[in-house]
């Protein structure tokens, strides 16, 4: 690890989206062969800062330079060329294209599209352990395949700095350490890596120093290892950090949700999608799911909530069957639902947030009075969330889009807790929400906890799941396959049986039992 | 066309294709030959697999496959093109202005230049400002014909005395297999079972072909070379799956989605010029596509936005199309009859698989069907002409969730 | 102000730049643009041309709402065309073979037209939603299927009866007629141009004011919130599909009650298209689509007058795609430049509030 | 390469020999060419003519080219001033209210008389005449009830086409022909009929293959030329050797098709072996059958000059030549000539009465 010229040094970059400053007077220094972390909460602009260097953003004032030369990046393909690659936080991948077509996709003039392309792919991953085969379509990858092929298009193209944002977000423990035991081999073979991500002690595992940004600005560059978590953390958010946890338990004998032997099958002949879940769910406890995305923790929410139909099995809400109703009938009969992706199946995103509290309660009070939408209704109820919420907007008829992630969350979160449901399932309640909505998201959960509210919640941050849960069962294949105390299971525990490893410790026990016991 | 409708997750692994597409299209057209020899020869209707039909059908089918193609290329690069219409106009138009000038060729130049001004016009909407591409494509429709019309009676009118009629065009010469074309005469005539069929076939094929097949036959060969085998064409399709993707691995999206929608005009207008330059047209006519454009649509997604798929779809439209034209209503019975074999094929195949309800069903099917042959005489004329319509919707019914577009195909994709 | 910049503006800019590109073009042919526009306005006080433009202001209203409904989400019926013209000639049998007291006569042809809109728009619709077959393809199919129908069930030894050269249904009687407003000399505006107005109003309330309407809207801006909303998107498909064809099947009873008392030979083709361009126009809003359709009307019916001035009358429909490109494009490019404002906008005054 | 035709089929090589023929009708009486009140010179130079037309209008090589001719004639021959003559045409689709904006434009312009070309316009005349009693409509191929001022100028297209039917009997190698409509409508039947009875009439035993391109309603079939290719070739093919149609613009593709095949081929309406759109494949029109607009159109303006509307035929038949056939080409042999004039006598004395409908 020579130092001499830096691999990228960023100086004074600013730059402005309508309404907010991603950047402003950012400065970064990356050494040449080191992994440099960069950390930060949700919108202090990690990604912005990233996609200028990877020019797929243009910076409104400041300098970029790479290897001692300063240069000007109009498109990614200029980035490219001066050795940058970029893996996305969200997987750029066309699924029905091959690996392989990804993978040469804009680096084409390389090695051609054909058998040296594939040749050279094959090479690349035996020398850094990123196997996977080309000629597979990417719809049958799972996420860490996938994860395996971005890396793979960024070292095809010949980066050497790479920038990987957030790579471990959607991995189990077993599968970044993976990653880290390739970046670090990769390391040695003198490629510099940009990382990021909210997970401060993997931060503090892999990277050798680690840049913190606040609102917009860098607040300064520490040493990973002479740092505590916590200490990063305070950096990050400039004051003490909340906790998911919930102290006393408030659990009842009431059973508020009781899923039996349900079943769900995509496409005929194929694999089921959920397998025989058994699930119980009393007044006033939280049962978290914990699982590697792509398990069925989707299609299980979705088939509890009528989205999906279910091949077999039941659902019961108290005494009342719901099998065979529909999605409204069940919210109507008490079920409150956060979805996972807010965008695409939280909000009306054009529409104003009076008419995104009416979604979902669409024939209910005060919103509707039966056929009739009541408009007054409506919007007396959602300046109601938005006081009691704390939603940061200038009025209630502005669109959804014009709010941040974390306001947005808020106002679904407030909807969905409108109407006094007995039931909530929350899918991801705080993904990519910052601090201070995500405390407000999870204090507004344990508040309705206490009143009897029954909580199912899946999440893929298991800090919060453990925090937050009463009950952990964890999801592989489509099947609950193991039950977790909370109260003992590390995060460690949970990732060995989320990746089917089996059970590693006493707090988590084969899920049979368990089952048996309660019938 | 709405990609939101897509589920909500990622569909688990599909089952691996067990063969490859090539096979797959051997095995269809062989079927194909198969039922139509045997309809053929239990009905006594030797016209299903004759000579004529078989050229008929190639004619008939040439606009669409053309259209379709044009429709292909758009939509493999995210773009919907129900314009295609409107481009198709214009291609007729520009191959008469320049045809009756300067032949047959310049036509064929001229019609494509036309076509694709009509894709840049589309391209600027849709990809430029962002427009819903459905809209745009009604819109170029409108003005397709709105333009035309007026320049028709522009330029045409002085030499034709016909506001809604351009001068005769010339046409091409058309080349026949000469040796091979008669051998497999006699084959056919012979009227032997299967043997003379196929040499039906193949001799339609085979005899006055002219250089506009030749070339649509090219341009699917050459589609699928380009789209399928070249970076151009991947990075192209690469637009059509995930734009954003493309365009963080440095594919200038706009770039791709210009070209292939100006393509995609210019091939539309070249099957404009098909029509233009078919025998027996004058030149251009008011009104002459007559919604072969959105057949062409209709055709490629019929052929699941695949070439190979495209040219299955073209041809069937323009064989049911041509069979009823030709001869009408008995024969059309024929292929009734025909459709009952292959509803007994599709039966057995369900029993097979034990898919006890789908079975069911297709032999109600199949009776209906039956019962309507067995009743008829002819099938009213009133309703062969649209015979071709009725085909489409049940193939697209039976096949429908089969199929697989391009993931952003009609999604508006901005850049940043 | 945010109304007129985000509403009239962008259709304002695009007809004058229609009219612009027009001009050129006539300009460019040998044509004085000034005479021709000026003819064509001088002609809405002629004769019955202020009356036929009402009258097909009302007959393209219809349909534009056909098309809005579907349109609300993301439902392309192009199948309008066909749904009208099945429906017109069911209607013209049906009201031909009964008697009925008057006004029941009536209401009964009308609703006949109705259900049978209806009953052909559920084909594509049930295909779509149990076959997922799309509906921009099975509605154009469904269209030349149409045509086939009508003529079938027109034919001398179905329905139809030979009149002249003319082929027809048999004469709707007295009691099914619709009386319509008489000017003298300057027209008659149909009795059904009402019905149009009453639809728009009845869409109106149910877009804005109802569950349905909102469920509608919802699953058009984003079928994945819909869905996890409650609302079944089959069902909308389906509803929305049937109440799009229902008012599609209205389209020509102003006409057929009002004045021929018939289906025949000259029953008017593209109706639906142009329903198609007018909701586009329009927005899907009843006041924009009124506009459109006015609009529409007017370039048709006072178009007839670029005959005297010796200048070809299809620089109208040039003029009727340039309208449609451009504002569509015009409301894309306020859409965006509004959300950004608004954006800003709402930064700033979190901003100031902290 | 293929050199011109022969490409397609095996049709036109059928046997030599053609039909048996039926009894020749007697011989014709010598011509009774009645030109009326000829030398007499009518003077129109104070009227205003209103034309309006079908769809196509002036230029469209059909009946309203046809009409307008009629119009021209007349202006020369009766002095009517240019800028008393104004022709409108109708647009594809168009509502009705357009023609009847179209007819009370030019009647409250002062337009008298107005001839509308086309039976579309039968429905805008019920309404429109009433509304200006004075003013003298004609309608080409309608006719109005009730309305006085309104003069139907039909034709017996049946007429003409019975004699097309026996031109094809008689020139038919195979004793199989063809007939091919554009769209099926009852004029269109008109044609098919005159030529099914005309046909079966010079021989018995005739086929005859008949085609209509697109139903009632779809219009499409007068502008589909590749259609009227295919329909006609499908019926080459199955032994027709010689085709008469009655489908407008999509007829060029029928010539076109008897053309490759060595077929032969009748128009229909004017003489379209002197036409310049079909010039290329005019050596197979053996004759066309004529259905005289133009004759209408100017004997009914020179009616209205001569204020005497009573001169005019109800229907214009083979006796007023009002319908006929053409020789253009010289295919039709003096022989076949008085075989046609023979027929053409008896359906004027009314010997044989042609039905104006079709058989199936
Ligand atoms: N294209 C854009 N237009 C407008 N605003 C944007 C855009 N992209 C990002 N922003 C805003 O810029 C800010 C920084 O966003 P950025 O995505 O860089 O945050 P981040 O640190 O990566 O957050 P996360 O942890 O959620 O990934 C946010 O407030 C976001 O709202
Ligand atoms: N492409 C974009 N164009 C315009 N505005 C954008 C864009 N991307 C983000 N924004 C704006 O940035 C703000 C928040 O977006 P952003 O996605 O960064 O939030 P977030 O907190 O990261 O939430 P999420 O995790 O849902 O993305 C909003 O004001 C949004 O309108
Ligand atoms: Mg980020
Ligand atoms: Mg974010």
């Amino acid at each position: 690890m020579s130092t001499t010229t830096p691999a990228v040094v960023l100086s004074g970059i600013t730059k402005r989206f309508p309404g907010v400053v991603a950047n402003s007077d950012v400065h970064l220094t990356v050494r040449a062969g080191e992994v440099h972390a960069l950390c930060g909460e949700n919108g202090a602009g990690k990604s912005t800062l990233m996609k200028i260097l990877y020019g797929m953003q243009h910076p409104d004032e400041g300098t970029i330079e790479v290897n001692g030369r300063q240069v000007r990046f109009r498109t990614p393909a200029d980035a490219i060329k001066a050795g940058i690659g970029m893996v996305h936080q969200h997987f750029m991948l066309a699924d029905n294209l091959t690996v392989q077509e990804n993978v040469v996709l804009g680096a084409e003039s390389l090695h051609g599209i054909g058998g040296k392309a594939r040749k050279r792919i094959q090479e690349l991953a035996k020398a850094t352990g990123l196997t996977v085969d080309p000629g597979v379509l990417v719809e049958r990858l799972g996420v860490a395949d996938r994860q395996r092929v971005e890396i793979l298009k960024v070292l095809y193209r010949g980066a050497k700095v790479i920038i990987l944002d957030e790579p471990t977000a959607v991995l189990v423990p077993q599968e970044v350490d993976e990653l880290f035991a390739t970046l670090r081999s990769m390391q040695r073979q003198g490629f510099t890596f940009l990382f990021i991500s909210h997970k401060l002690d993997e931060v503090r595992a892999i990277a050798d120093s680690v840049t913190v940004i606040r609102r917009g600005t860098t607040v300064g560059t520490a040493d990973p290892k002479a740092v505590s978590s916590r200490q990063l953390a305070e950096m990050m958010v400039g004051s003490e950090l909340p906790s998911p946890e919930t102290r006393e338990s408030t659990v009842t004998d009431r059973v508020v949700l009781r899923v039996e032997n349900l079943g769900l099958v995509a496409e005929e002949g194929t694999r089921p999608v959920l397998d025989r879940i058994d699930l119980v769910v009393r007044a006033g406890e939280v049962v978290g799911i914990a699982g590697v995305e792509g398990n069925g923790q989707t299609e299980l929410v979705e088939t509890i909530m009528g989205i999906r139909k279910a091949h077999h099995g039941r659902v019961l809400l108290g005494d009342r069957d719901l099998t065979k109703l529909g999605t409204l009938a069940r919210r109507e009969a008490g079920i409150g639902y956060v979805p996972e992706d807010r965008h695409r199946q939280g909000l009306l995103l054009e529409q104003p947030l009076w008419a995104n509290r009416v979604l979902g309660h669409q024939t209910r009070e005060p919103v509707s009075r039966g056929q009739w939408l009541d408009l007054d209704g409506a919007k007396r109820d959602t300046r109601r969330i938005v006081e009691e919420f704390d939603v940061r907007t200038p009025g209630i008829d502005v669109a959804a889009a014009a709010l941040s992630g974390g306001n947005q969350q808020k106002l679904v979160v407030g909807r969905e807790l409108s109407g006094a449901p007995s039931l909530l399932i929350a899918s991801h309640p705080t993904r990519g929400v910052d601090v201070g909505a995500q405390a407000l998201i999870w204090d507004a959960i344990k508040r309705a906890r206490a009143a009897g509210l029954a909580v199912l919640l899946i999440s893929a941050d298991l800090d919060e799941l453990i925090g937050l849960s009463d009950t952990i069962k964890v999801m592989l294949r489509g099947r609950l396959v193991a039950d977790a105390d909370p109260g003992t299971v590390t995060p460690e525990d949970l990732g060995s049986a989320m990746t089917g490893a089996g059970a590693t410790s006493d707090a988590v026990h084969e899920a049979a039992q368990e089952v048996e016991g309660e019938r | 066309m709405n990609p939101s409708e897509a589920p909500t997750t990622v569909p688990p692994p599909r089952k691996a294709r067990r063969l490859p597409g090539w096979a797959v299209g051997m095995l269809g057209v062989a079927g194909a030959i198969v039922l139509m020899s045997t309809t053929s020869y239990l009905t006594d209707v030797p016209q299903l697999t004759s000579t004529g039909t078989i050229q008929t059908a190639v004619r008939l089918a040439l606009p669409i496959l053309l259209a379709g193609l044009g429709g292909l290329w758009a939509e493999r690069a995210g773009v919907v093109n129900i314009g295609l219409e409107g481009m198709m106009i214009m291609g007729t138009w520009g191959a008469a202005w320049a045809g009756y000038q300067w032949g047959p060729w310049t036509a064929l130049i001229a019609a494509a230049v036309f076509g694709a001004l009509g894709g840049l016009l589309h391209a600027i909407a849709t990809v430029t400002f962002g427009v819903n591409h459905i809209v745009s494509g009604v819109a170029i429709n409108l003005l397709g014909a709105g333009l035309t019309k007026y320049l028709s009676t522009l330029l045409f009118f002085p030499v034709s005395h016909n506001p809604r009629e351009s001068p005769a065009v010339p046409k091409f010469d058309t080349y026949s297999a000469a040796g091979l074309s008669d051998w497999l005469g006699e084959l056919e005539a012979e009227q032997r079972v299967g043997l003379s069929d196929v040499a039906g076939i193949l001799r339609g094929l085979l005899t006055g072909v002219s250089p506009l097949t030749m070339l649509a036959v090219a341009l699917v060969v050459g589609s699928y070379l380009v789209l399928w085998r070249t970076r151009f064409g991947l990075r192209l399709r690469s637009c059509g799956e995930n734009p954003v993707a493309a365009e963080s691995l440095g594919v200038n999206v706009y770039l791709y989605k210009y070209a292939a929608v100006i393509a995609s005009g210019a091939l539309a207008g070249i099957g404009g010029a098909a029509l233009v330059l078919n025998p027996g047209q004058p030149g251009y006519l008011e009104g002459q596509t007559n919604g072969r454009g959105y057949i062409g649509l209709a055709a490629m997604i019929f052929g699941n936005w695949r070439p190979g798929g495209l040219l299955g779809g073209a041809a069937l439209f323009g064989y049911a199309d041509g069979l009823q034209l030709r001869s009408g209503g008995q024969t059309f019975l024929a292929l009734v009859y025909g459709a009952v074999l292959l509803l007994g094929a599709i039966v057995v195949w369900q029993l097979v698989r034990r898919r006890w309800f789908a079975a069911a069903g297709g032999i109600v099917a199949a009776v209906l069907l039956y019962a309507i042959y067995y009743s008829l005489d002819e099938v009213p004329g009133e309703l062969t002409t649209y015979a071709p319509h009725l085909v489409t919707l049940v193939v697209l019914a039976v096949a429908s969730q089969r199929l697989r577009m391009p993931a952003a195909d009609g999604v508006v994709y901005r850049r940043g | 102000m945010g109304i007129l910049r985000g509403k009239l503006l962008p259709p304002a800019l695009a007809i004058l730049f229609s009219a612009l590109l027009c001009g050129i073009a006539l300009v460019v042919s040998g044509a004085n643009p000034a005479r021709a526009f000026g003819a064509m306005v001088s002609q809405v006080g002629q004769g019955t041309t202020l009356v036929d433009i009402i009258n097909s202001t009302g007959t393209y209203y219809i349909a534009a709402l056909a098309v809005a409904i579907g349109f609300q989400m993301n439902l392309f019926n192009i199948g309008v065309e066909g749904q009208y013209r099945v429906a017109a000639v069911v209607a013209a049998v049906f009201g031909g073979s009964v008697v009925l007291p008057p006004g029941l006569h009536a209401l009964a042809i009308i609703v006949v037209a109705a259900l049978v809109g209806a009953a052909w728009a559920a084909i594509p619709a049930i295909l779509k939603v149990t076959r997922g077959v799309n509906e921009v393809i099975s509605t154009i199919m469904m269209n030349g299927l149409a045509l086939g129908l009508a003529a079938y069930l027109i034919g001398d030894d179905v329905f139809g009866e030979l009149r002249g050269n003319n082929i027809r249904t048999p004469e709707i009687a007295e009691s099914g007629w619709v009386p319509g407003i008489s000017l003298g000399s300057s027209g008659t505006i149909f009795g059904l141009v009402f019905l149009a107005a009453l639809l728009g109003i009845g869409y109106w309330v149910m877009m804005n004011r109802t569950r349905f309407g909102f469920e509608l809207r919802a699953s058009g801006e984003s079928a994945t919130a819909a869905a996890a909303g409650g609302v079944n998107a089959k069902k909308m498909v389906l509803i929305a599909m049937l109440l799009s064809g229902a008012i599609a099947g209205l389209v020509s009873m102003p006409e057929i009650l009002g004045r021929d008392h018939t289906y025949n030979l000259n029953f008017p083709a593209g109706i639906g298209f142009s329903g198609i361009a007018i909701a586009l126009l329009g927005r899907n809003h009843p006041g924009g689509i009124a506009f459109g359709a006015l609009l529409w009307a007017f370039l048709d019916k006072s178009g007839l007058a670029l005959d005297n001035v010796g200048v070809p009358r299809e620089i109208v429909t040039i003029m009727q795609g340039s309208i449609v490109l451009s504002v569509v494009v015009a409301y894309e490019v306020v859409r965006r430049v509004e959300l950004t404002a608004q954006q800003r906008r709402v930064g700033r005054e979190l901003e100031a509030a902290s | 390469k293929d050199n011109g035709g022969n490409s397609a089929g095996s049709g036109s090589t059928g046997t030599e020999g053609g039909c048996k023929l039926s009894e020749k009708p007697p011989a014709a009486a010598a011509a009774n060419t009645t030109s009326s009140a000829a030398g007499q010179k009518v003077d129109g130079s104070s009227l205003k003519v209103g034309l309006a037309y079908d769809i196509g209008g002036r230029g469209d090589a059909s009946f309203n080219d046809s009409a307008a001719a009629g119009l021209d004639k007349a202006k020369a021959e009766l002095g009517i001033k240019p800028e008393n003559i104004r022709e409108l045409t109708a647009a594809p689709n168009e509502a009705e209210d357009a023609k009847l904006t179209r007819l009370r434009q030019l009647a409250s312009e002062g337009f008298s008389p107005i001839i509308t070309v086309g039976f579309a316009y039968a429905e805008s005349l019920k309404t429109v005449a009433p509304e200006f009693p004075n003013v003298k409509f004609a309608i080409v191929d309608g006719t109005v009830e009730g309305a006085t001022n309104v003069t139907p100028l039909v034709f017996a297209e049946e007429q003409g086409s019975f004699l097309a039917g026996v031109i094809a009997a008689y020139q038919s190698k195979n004793c199989h022909i063809g007939f091919v409509g554009g769209v099926e409508t009852p004029l269109i039947g008109k044609f098919e009929a005159g030529y099914e009875q005309g046909a079966k009439a010079a021989a018995p035993d005739i086929k005859i293959e008949e085609k209509y391109l697109t139903p009632a309603g779809d219009f499409s079939g007068f502008q589909d030329p590749t259609k009227g290719q295919v329909a006609a070739q499908g019926q080459i093919e199955s032994g027709a050797d010689v085709l008469y149609h009655a489908a407008g613009a999509s007829g060029k593709g029928v010539f076109s098709a008897a053309k490759a095949a060595n077929a032969k081929a009748i128009g229909v309406d004017s003489d379209q072996y002197n036409q310049a759109t079909v010039a290329e494949s005019k050596d197979v029109i053996v004759s066309s059958m004529l259905k005289r607009v133009d004759v209408a159109v100017y004997d009914y303006v020179e009616a209205v000059a001569k204020n005497d509307l009573s001169s005019l035929p109800k229907v214009f038949d083979l006796k007023v030549d009002g319908v006929g056939y053409a020789t253009s080409g010289g295919k039709i042999d003096e022989e076949l000539k008085a075989v046609l004039e023979g027929y053409k006598a008896q359906i004027i004395e009314g010997k044989i009465t042609v039905s104006d409908k079709p058989s199936s």
